[in-house]
């Protein structure tokens, strides 16, 4: 089991040039442009980007969930599992200071908090990954160092659901009110304090004087700008009032991409577009259909058409080529159209069928909508797309839908993946998939608490999905972020995490 | 009071305005010398004469051509081809004209066929605007009393509300759609024109033919809508072009702003909007050409319907 | 004249009321639950489930629009079901913002249109008259983005002169807000200089051709005088009332220009509540908008009264 | 006449002066065009003027002849389209067509000013009266205050009462009258070399007409001023101008000193002109008027020779091919004729008044005598009163009006502008909805006030011709179908029976059948006003309101136009409510005669006696304001002031503000009740019959017995 040691004061972002590494020089501020949190920024609620960037830069989680999907301690300083990795040791690191100044961390905070994410009745956006593996009363102390978890079932990837992978749980002091307005405080045990606070126009952050890490972070303080959209991010970039855009897709940022005085970072990620297809009713219902029209897709041409060559070709299981867990050496689907012609009359449909595809007009989704169609009418199959926006989509069609294409954020592990959009029970089955013995691999897999227990588990999973196909996963596509050369040691994460701890001005 | 004909009138309008020059020698005619040109041929005559109308007309006439035969004039699919990705965002060229767009769609196809989808939507949407618009413009006017202090009260207050505002708000109750786009396009124009129409009622409904015709008993509906209506005729006319430019300029906003017609049509607000996202990196293409084809439909428009508002008003 | 004023101003309340009245259910037209609002997409729906019963947005709409419209009248808004903040702090400050804006575009085309209409009318159907008319009714056709764009590309992307955002940086002097705020403008200008210079054009021929502007004439007034003293009084009346439902109209262009220069004004606010279907925010705007529309008009009658003798002195007969 | 009454004396002192100073005016051989669609239109064909310094020249012409456009071409302000293609214009010896801009703005400024039709419209809405009255001063150089001082004085000189308080005013809280008066200080204001008056007073009522032509005959001998004085009203011409010329189809066809021209016209034009209007006094029984077939040529149309020949009685092969010059016909008197020693043997367009004429007379007057007094009522108005509501203020238009329309009678009702007299009209037709308690009876059964609770035969019985045919017919509408609708509405008829219908009722009214696919604009005013009288008798009315049916047409139209209303009256023994201005037209028509003012009847009765006197003080005054062309008249009787608002009317008698046998208090006090004065003539005045007579009978104005049929002719 993995806990490493200290956290290494120079970690540097892997798989992104950082000029110049971690030479950067103390002071001064920078100004990083985030999309606009959907919603309240609570931590309880947030379920997006700019909401969790925003909770990541004065909150801190136990765990740091790095690029490479390894974990990092942080307010955890170790971790370990009993055998059956049904119950959980936290060692919590002391002497840390909340930015109030004031407040000392204690076992009792981390407590308070997995116990109002896990709580039911808090309804907290966390519960997504917490349901069946961690109720409030499995949470306890021991001492004022040591937290222990004791799950409802087996979990060896438990302390990625406690990580930055699971964004809400920022750990805050035990006297925190759930209820109340985060944002009027800001508090938490990280390098940053707010200083201003608009949930237009976004929070300017101040260098925490009790910050427990010494001698960071560098910078005095920053500001986390929000937009409605990316456009105006690339182009303050671009123009220079910006100097950082914490995420951008890789279409809206052509630009940037050809753009020599411009640092782009692309961070392998889990993210994902999934392209489900209602299983339980026509013309669905037939695999053999669902198989035609994965095969249809020319997935090479997308990732380096559409996504400009920042994605994995995804092999329509939630197994990313980033997650350790993955086992490559399933065959990777690749089009096929007469192969999908022959499966199409095996399903009956020879001469194709007419569907409706509901998605939201959001990222590259319209576009990939709109690949999907073309590549679809070479086996007949006639797409009508019905683009709406996100709320519509979600609180319409989303779940009800033949078919529809749905954005999946970054995960460290495939946990919530293989669960919610998968499961029998899964409360985002838009697939409407139900296979038992599919259940009970998810099951295990869960369950297995070391690596290779988890690809054996992986790989029985992938070849399943891959010939049920309830949902295409076209491809998986790097978290995209950029910044000026003049910046360095900026940390992101798949997830959408933003980490300048380290990050400052080039010397 | 006594009222004479002041052909004086005639004559400085005349000086000023062809058109109205026209009209005073239509005054003339009056006095039954030989030539008996009705008034709408004079129009028509007065009309060819504009040539800035001429313009219009024909370029309008071009996207109509373009909306009716755009699939078969157009030189590659406007939904492109599998593996067409593969070109994308290329700049103009011999076999692209206008470049190709990010999904390597080729922009001149996509600009060709778009006419049509905003030409039938702006026409219908106008079109259900100016019908109701005039139905409750001719009644307010005509009727007038409390029926016209209500309604117009209620019409005000629509028109407080800003046209693409009340757009999206609508769009968004109901959801985007160029149906839903027509229906709210046309329902929001319709106070509008119903403004207009009332305006140009009310001083018909002064002239004593309307008295005449309250004298044999007519029904309100025959004094409204024959005896009235064929003399506001050209307003409404007027108003219809004009609002048909309108129509297009609305269309295209809400679709920018993503409530109004949805991929993957090849509408030219569309494409701007999925598009000028690439101008930062000067790809300038996709979305410089449907701009300019929106710009060359909606000048035309407002030059037809300035050509026929010089002709037909007052 | 006096009567003329209140009546307007009654007038204008009940419109006030008809306006709550579409605006309220106008929106409450809108699909999506208000728990899905507030918990985001992904946010677990038993939870939406729950949080809607709690907000009783179940309750009949009658019910629910008079402890809006009440709210309004005791100047409370309600909260924003997205930001979980009050609406009038966010609507107000959006609220100024757009007015600035609108004021920046104002203060360049009211004149420029104006003069552009009187131009071309006093070279009525010359080479000028056509130019400026064909040159109004063209960028009249321009969406305001379209134009927002180009200028982008050019003056702030390529030649740096302008920041790409509207938003000027916290505290900034008036100077700094001008410059930030004058590529929008510019975009809005474009707009509205071929409506303005058309409608003063109309109103300029119409004076021209009076019996009034002739006698002038006749007096031997040398043209200069005759424009300046009879004509344009009259002429620039019409131009009143349109530029009046202009500001109305003008805020609506805002929307697309707004969200384009990420400016947090009223249209970008509205843009945003549109897209999270946050009911309070958006029946905020559109009501602002719109009540800003009728202050607009009923200045302008004011003035117009005010120009206008007609209105000011009862007639003798 | 009196020499202060009559310029006629001045104009020989014109001309002793005119030898002295050049000429004021002097236009010839005038040429202009108009260019429409690029085709050059003749519009002025070769006319010459002379306007001696002092003199008045009257211009005098049908509707469309040139009139204004030579006007305007001596303003050198001509429309864009119209080019001036020959001759010259010399004012004070200057030539004006050769002038530059600055001079031409001088000129403007100090010697050449006009006045033109629609005060109204040609004061500046915006501008205190004052400020546009100072400006002509300011033009001259004069300083702000001096300006002031004198633009008070000016129009003090157009006799209005306190200029302070006007020069504060804006132009609309005037009256028609006042602004007139304005519009005529500013145009003396320079004291010009010439004062061009085109229309002046059209437009205006009788009385006020009057008083602003003698405010010109007076202040032109004050100023001596010239004055072009363009009028389509002869009778208004003669009371101001020394010569007179008449324009016909752009062409002078006649030109002399103003009584030569009516006792001696020598074209056949200005004969047939004068024989289309009613002579003081005459009535229809007298028979018909005379008229002038066909229309005036248009502008551009081709003219081989003389421009009357096409309607002209008198036409020989020579007058198309040979256009005559003008010929001297008497001392100063020219006329353009082959047979000028002819033209007034010109034949009568209409047949005389023989037999059948008098027959009919006879017919029509029996209708018209008290005789007929006893029999039934066709309508009967008790106490009817209306009252308009506008932003507070009440109106009462009608003032318990209580009149009898009989059979087959015409009740002429004459008035100022605003006396109710359409409000009246439309009361009747159940267009306008009396005050309650008002009664209207129609052949004894109570008429409902609203015309939707009538019944078909009361609908098909009250129709009506309004004042301007166009816009009484629907322009979009063609001739068959507007008659053809009326039919279908009034009296339900359908398919064949419908077009015979329509045939014959268009024959009646003297329409041909092309015109009947016509649409209105296609039409003249003559022929549009047919169409409308067509309607009006298609479901064979009893009564027929005319209001104002042919002031808006040229004399010769409008003679045409009476004759076929009596004709048709004949015929269809239709009853008229005729409402006009022009007082020898009602009198003509009309067999009893209603004075209104303010809304109430001054004074009924038998035409005769009405016109004959004794009348009201206000009858008399609207008299002795009437425009007529020959013999004798009484002294003006000046009306002070203007009508009194609607609003506010004067307490007591609503006359006593503004009349000139004013008793007393009685009259402030106390409104004399409408009393029968003499059988079949009732009046609204407090002093007795007896004395009125005595007080008129000193000067009786003329009555059509002494010169009714003659005054045409030499004597
Ligand atoms: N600018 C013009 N273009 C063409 N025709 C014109 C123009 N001005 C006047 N006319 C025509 O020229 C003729 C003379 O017009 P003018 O106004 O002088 O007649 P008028 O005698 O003044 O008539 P009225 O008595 O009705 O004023 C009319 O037939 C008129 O229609
Ligand atoms: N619809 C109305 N509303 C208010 N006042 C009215 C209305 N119609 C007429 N009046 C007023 O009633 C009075 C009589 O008007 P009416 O038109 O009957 O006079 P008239 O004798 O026909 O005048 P004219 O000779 O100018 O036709 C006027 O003072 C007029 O202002
Ligand atoms: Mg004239
Ligand atoms: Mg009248």
């Amino acid at each position: 089991n993995n806990n490493s040691g200290a956290p290494s004061p120079t970690a540097t972002v892997g798989g992104s040039p950082t000029p110049g590494g971690g030479s950067v020089k103390a002071g001064g501020t920078i100004t990083v442009s985030e999309i606009s949190p959907a919603g309240a920024v609570n931590p309880l609620t947030v379920a997006d980007e700019g909401g969790l960037a925003t909770l990541g830069q004065a909150g801190q989680y136990l765990t740091w969930s790095n690029d490479k999907l390894q974990l990092e301690p942080v307010i955890a300083e170790s971790w370990s599992p009993n055998t059956d990795g049904s119950v959980w040791t936290f060692k919590i690191r002391q002497g840390v200071t909340y930015n109030d100044g004031s407040t000392q961390l204690t076992a009792d905070d981390v407590v308070a908090t997995l116990k109002a994410h896990s709580d039911p009745a808090n309804k907290g956006n966390a519960l997504s990954a917490f349901t069946g593996v961690l109720e409030p009363d499995g949470v306890a102390a021991q001492g004022s160092d040591t937290v222990v978890c004791t799950l409802k079932a087996p979990n060896g990837s438990f302390p990625y659901l406690v990580s930055s992978d699971n964004y809400n749980v920022i750990i805050l002091p035990a006297s925190y009110d759930y209820g109340g307005d985060y944002t009027k405080s800001f508090i938490g045990t990280g390098p940053w304090k707010m200083s201003n606070f608009n949930s237009q126009t976004g929070v300017t952050y101040v260098k925490s004087p009790s910050y427990w890490q010494q001698g960071l972070p560098y910078l005095d303080g920053f500001s986390l700008k929000y937009f409605a959209d990316q456009q105006p991010q690339v182009l303050g970039l671009q123009q220079g009032s910006i100097d950082v855009i914490a995420q951008f897709s890789a279409a809206t940022g052509q630009a940037l991409l050809n753009d020599s005085a411009i640092t782009v970072y692309a961070t392998k990620s889990s993210a994902h577009r999934q392209v489900h297809m209602r299983t339980d009713q026509a013309p669905f219902d037939k695999k053999e259909i669902r198989q035609a029209l994965a095969l249809s897709l020319n997935r090479p041409d997308l990732v380096s058409g559409l996504m400009n060559g920042k994605a994995d070709l995804g092999n329509d299981s939630p197994f990313a080529p980033a997650f350790p867990q993955t086992d490559t050496s399933v065959p990777q689907r690749a089009q096929n159209i007469s192969q999908a012609q022959q499966l199409m009359s095996q399903g009956g449909a020879a001469n194709g069928f007419n569907v409706t595809l509901y998605t939201w007009n959001g990222y590259e989704i319209p576009q990939l909508a709109q690949l999907i169609q073309q590549a679809a009418a070479q086996i007949k199959i006639t797409i009508k797309l019905q683009v709406q926006d996100a709320n519509t989509y979600y609180s319409k069609y989303w779940l009800n839908s033949p078919m529809g294409i749905t954005d999946y954020g970054h995960r460290g592990v495939p946990n919530v993946f293989l669960a919610a959009p998968l499961l029998s029970t899964g409360t985002w089955n838009a697939a409407h998939y139900k296979n038992p013995a599919y259940d009970t691999l998810v099951g295990q897999y869960v369950a297995a608490v070391d690596l290779d227990a988890q690809r054996a588990v992986a790989k029985q999973i992938e070849t399943m999905l891959l010939d049920d196909t309830p949902i295409v996963f076209p491809y998986f596509y790097n978290h995209m972020s950029a910044s000026k050369p003049t910046i360095a040691g900026a940390e992101f994460t798949g997830m959408g995490h933003i980490r300048l701890t380290k990050a400052g001005l080039t010397a | 009071m006594i009222s004479r004909p002041r052909p004086e009138d005639v004559g400085t309008e005349a000086g000023v305005d062809p058109v109205l020059q026209a009209f005073g020698v239509e005054g003339q005619h009056d006095s039954g010398d030989g030539s008996r040109s009705t008034a709408r041929r004079e129009r028509f005559r007065l009309l060819l004469r504009s040539p800035t109308f001429i313009i219009g007309t024909l370029v309008v006439l071009f996207w109509i051509f373009c909306a009716i035969f755009g699939k078969q004039i157009a030189p590659y699919n406007y939904l492109g081809e599998p593996g067409s990705i593969l070109h994308k965002l290329e700049p103009p060229s011999s076999q692209h004209w206008f470049g190709t767009d990010d999904l390597g769609r080729d922009v001149l196809s996509r600009v060709i066929v778009g006419s049509r989808g905003i030409l039938v939507v702006a026409l219908l949407a106008t079109a259900l605007g100016t019908v109701a618009g005039t139905a409750i413009g001719l009644a307010t006017g005509y009727v007038g009393g409390w029926l016209d202090e209500v309604v117009s009260r209620i019409l005000d207050a629509f028109l407080a509300i800003p046209v693409v505002i009340l757009g999206v708000l609508a769009l968004v109750a109901l959801g985007p759609s160029s149906v839903t786009v027509i229906l709210v396009i046309g329902f929001v124009f319709t106070p509008i024109i119903a403004r207009t129409v009332r305006a140009a009622v009310l001083p018909e409904r002064e002239q004593e033919y309307v008295a005449a015709a309250e004298l044999r008993h007519e029904r309100r509906s025959y004094v409204m809508f024959v005896e009235i209506l064929p003399n506001v005729s050209g307003p409404i006319l007027v108003e219809f072009t004009v609002r048909v430019g309108y129509a297009i300029f609305a269309i295209v906003t809400l679709t920018f702003l993503g409530f109004g017609i949805q991929p993957p049509a090849p509408d030219w607000g569309l494409q701007i909007a999925s598009q000028y996202i690439y101008l930062s990196g000067h790809i300038w293409w996709p979305t410089l050409f449907p701009a300019l084809a929106i710009a060359s439909l909606v000048v035309a428009v407002n030059l037809v319907s300035d050509g026929l508002a010089r002709v037909f008003e007052r | 004249m006096g009567r003329f004023l209140l009546r307007r101003l009654g007038l204008a309340i009940l419109t006030l009321i008809l306006l709550s009245l579409i605006v309220f259910f106008g929106t409450h037209v809108l699909p999506g639950d208000v728990g899905r609002v507030i918990l985001g997409p992904f946010a677990d729906a038993r939870a939406v489930a729950e949080l809607d019963k709690q907000l009783g947005a179940d309750k009949p709409l009658i019910v629910q629009y008079w402890t809006w419209v009440s709210g309004v009248f005791r100047g409370d808004l309600g909260t924003s079901l997205a930001f979980q903040q009050s609406v009038s702090s966010l609507l107000f400050p959006a609220l100024l913002n757009s007015l600035k804006l609108a004021l920046v575009a104002f203060v360049i085309v009211v004149p420029l249109g104006i003069l552009g209409g009187i131009v071309s009318a006093l070279n009525r159907d010359r080479f000028t008259d056509r130019a400026i008319t064909i040159t109004g009714l063209s960028s009249v056709a321009v969406p305001e983005f379209v134009t927002g764009i180009v200028l982008i590309v050019i003056f702030a992307v390529n030649l740096n002169w302008f920041p790409v955002t509207a938003q000027a940086p916290p505290g900034s002097s008036l100077l700094t807000q001008l410059h930030y705020l004058l590529l929008p403008a510019i975009a809005l200008v474009f707009v509205l200089f071929g409506y303005i210079a058309r409608i003063t054009r109309a109103g300029m021929i119409e004076a021209l051709d009076a019996d009034y502007t002739r006698t002038a004439t006749l007096k031997g007034l040398p043209q200069r005088t005759v424009v300046r003293r009879h004509v344009l009084r009259n002429a620039l009346l019409p131009t009143i009332a349109v530029v009046a439902t202009q500001t109305g109209y003008l805020i609506g262009g805002l929307v697309a220009i707004e969200v384009l220069f990420n400016y947090q004004g009223i249209g970008h606010l509205l843009f945003i509540s549109a897209q999270k279907k946050d009911l309070p925010v958006l029946e905020a705007c559109v009501l602002v908008v719109g009540v800003v529309y009728l202050i607009a008009t009923v200045i302008a009658d004011v003035i117009y009264s005010l120009l206008n003798p007609r209105i000011r002195y009862g007639t003798a007969e | 006449m009196s020499a202060a009454e009559r310029p006629t004396t001045g104009a020989s002192g014109a001309g002793a002066t005119a030898t002295a100073g050049p000429p004021a005016l002097v236009i010839d051989d005038l040429r202009l065009n108009f260019e429409v669609r690029g085709i050059q239109r003749e519009a002025i064909r070769g006319v010459s003027i002379r306007i001696d310094e002092g003199e008045s020249y009257g211009l005098v012409g049908e509707s469309g002849c040139g009139k204004s456009t030579v006007a305007f071409a001596v303003m050198r302000y001509l429309a864009r389209n119209a080019r001036i293609v020959g001759g010259s214009i010399r004012l004070a010896g200057r030539d004006l067509l050769a002038m530059r801009e600055s001079e031409l703005r001088t000129l403007r400024q100090t010697a050449l000013s006009m006045v033109y039709q629609n005060p109204g419209s040609s004061l500046n809405p915006s501008i205190r009266v004052g400020d546009q009255v100072s400006e002509a001063f300011q033009i001259l150089g004069v300083d702000r205050a001096e300006s002031e001082r004198r633009a008070r004085e000016m129009l003090a000189k157009v006799q209005i009462s306190d200029p302070d308080r006007v020069m504060q005013r804006y132009p609309h809280q005037l009256s028609g009258g006042m602004q007139q008066r304005v519009v005529i200080a500013m145009a003396l204001a320079k004291d010009p070399t010439l004062l061009i008056m085109d229309e002046p007073t059209t437009g205006l009522d009788a009385t006020v007409e009057a008083e602003v032509l003698d405010l010109v005959s007076s202040l032109r001998r004050e100023f001596r001023t010239s004055v072009l004085f363009i009028s389509h009203n002869l009778g208004v011409v003669a009371r101001v101008c020394d010569r007179v010329g008449v324009l016909y189809a752009g062409r002078m066809v006649e030109e002399s000193p103003t009584d030569e021209l009516f006792r001696n016209p020598r074209h056949p034009y200005t004969v047939g002109l004068l024989r289309c209007i009613p002579k003081w006094g005459s009535r229809k029984a007298d028979g018909p008027l005379d008229t002038i077939p066909g229309f005036p040529p248009a502008v551009g149309a081709a003219i081989a020779a003389c421009v009357f020949a096409d309607r002209c009685g008198l036409v020989q092969d020579i007058c198309r091919t040979t256009e005559p010059d003008l010929f001297d016909v008497g001392e100063d008197h020219r006329a353009r004729c082959h047979f000028h020693d002819r033209a007034q043997d010109l034949p009568r367009a209409e047949p005389p008044a023989a037999g059948t004429g008098t027959g009919a007379g006879t017919a029509g007057s029996n209708e018209g005598a008290p005789a007929g007094a006893d029999e039934e009522p066709l309508i009967r108005l008790e106490s009817v009163n209306k009252t308009f509501r506008q932003e507070g203020h009440e109106i009462r238009a009608l003032a318990d009006i209580s009149i009898v329309i009989r059979p087959g009678e015409t009740l002429g009702l004459v008035g100022e502008s605003g006396s109710g007299k359409t409000t009246l009209a439309r009361t009747l037709l159940g267009i306008t909805t009396p005050d309650g308690g008002s009664v209207v009876e129609f052949e004894g059964h109570p008429l409902p006030m609203k015309i939707a609770q009538r019944t078909p035969e009361q609908i098909r019985a009250l129709q009506i011709v309004f004042q301007s045919p166009d816009s009484s017919l629907n322009r979009r509408h063609t001739v068959r179908r507007i008659v053809g609708r009326a039919l279908t509405k009034l009296v339900g008829m359908r398919g064949e029976q419908r077009q015979e219908r329509i045939y014959t009722l268009t024959r009646s009214v003297r329409l041909d059948r092309p015109a009947l696919d016509a649409r209105p604009a296609q039409l003249s005013g003559g022929l549009k006003q047919r169409v409308a009288i067509a309607r009006a008798f298609a479901g064979d009315p009893r009564l027929v309101l005319c209001d104002e049916p042919t002031s808006a047409l040229d004399v010769s139209v409008q003679a045409a136009i009476l004759n076929l209303l009596v004709s048709l009256q004949r015929e269809e023994k239709v009853a008229y409510l005729f409402i006009s201005h022009d007082l020898g037209v009602v009198r003509y028509i009309s067999d009893r005669i209603a004075v209104l003012y303010l809304g109430r009847v001054m004074e009924v009765g038998d035409a005769d006696v009405v016109f004959g006197g004794p009348h009201h003080p206000y009858t008399e005054a609207l008299l002795s304001a009437a425009p007529i062309l020959e013999g004798e008249r009484g002294p003006r009787i000046r009306l002070e002031g203007e009508v009194p608002s609607a609003a506010s009317p004067p307490s007591g008698c609503v006359f006593h503000t503004r009349c000139p046998r004013f008793l007393g208090e009685i009259c402030v006090n106390q409104e004399p009740p409408l009393a029968e004065a003499e059988p079949g003539h009732l009046m609204r005045c407090h002093i007795p019959i007896e004395e009125l007579r005595a007080m008129q009978s000193k000067e009786t104005p003329p009555t059509g017995s002494g010169d009714a049929n003659g005054s045409g002719e030499p004597s």
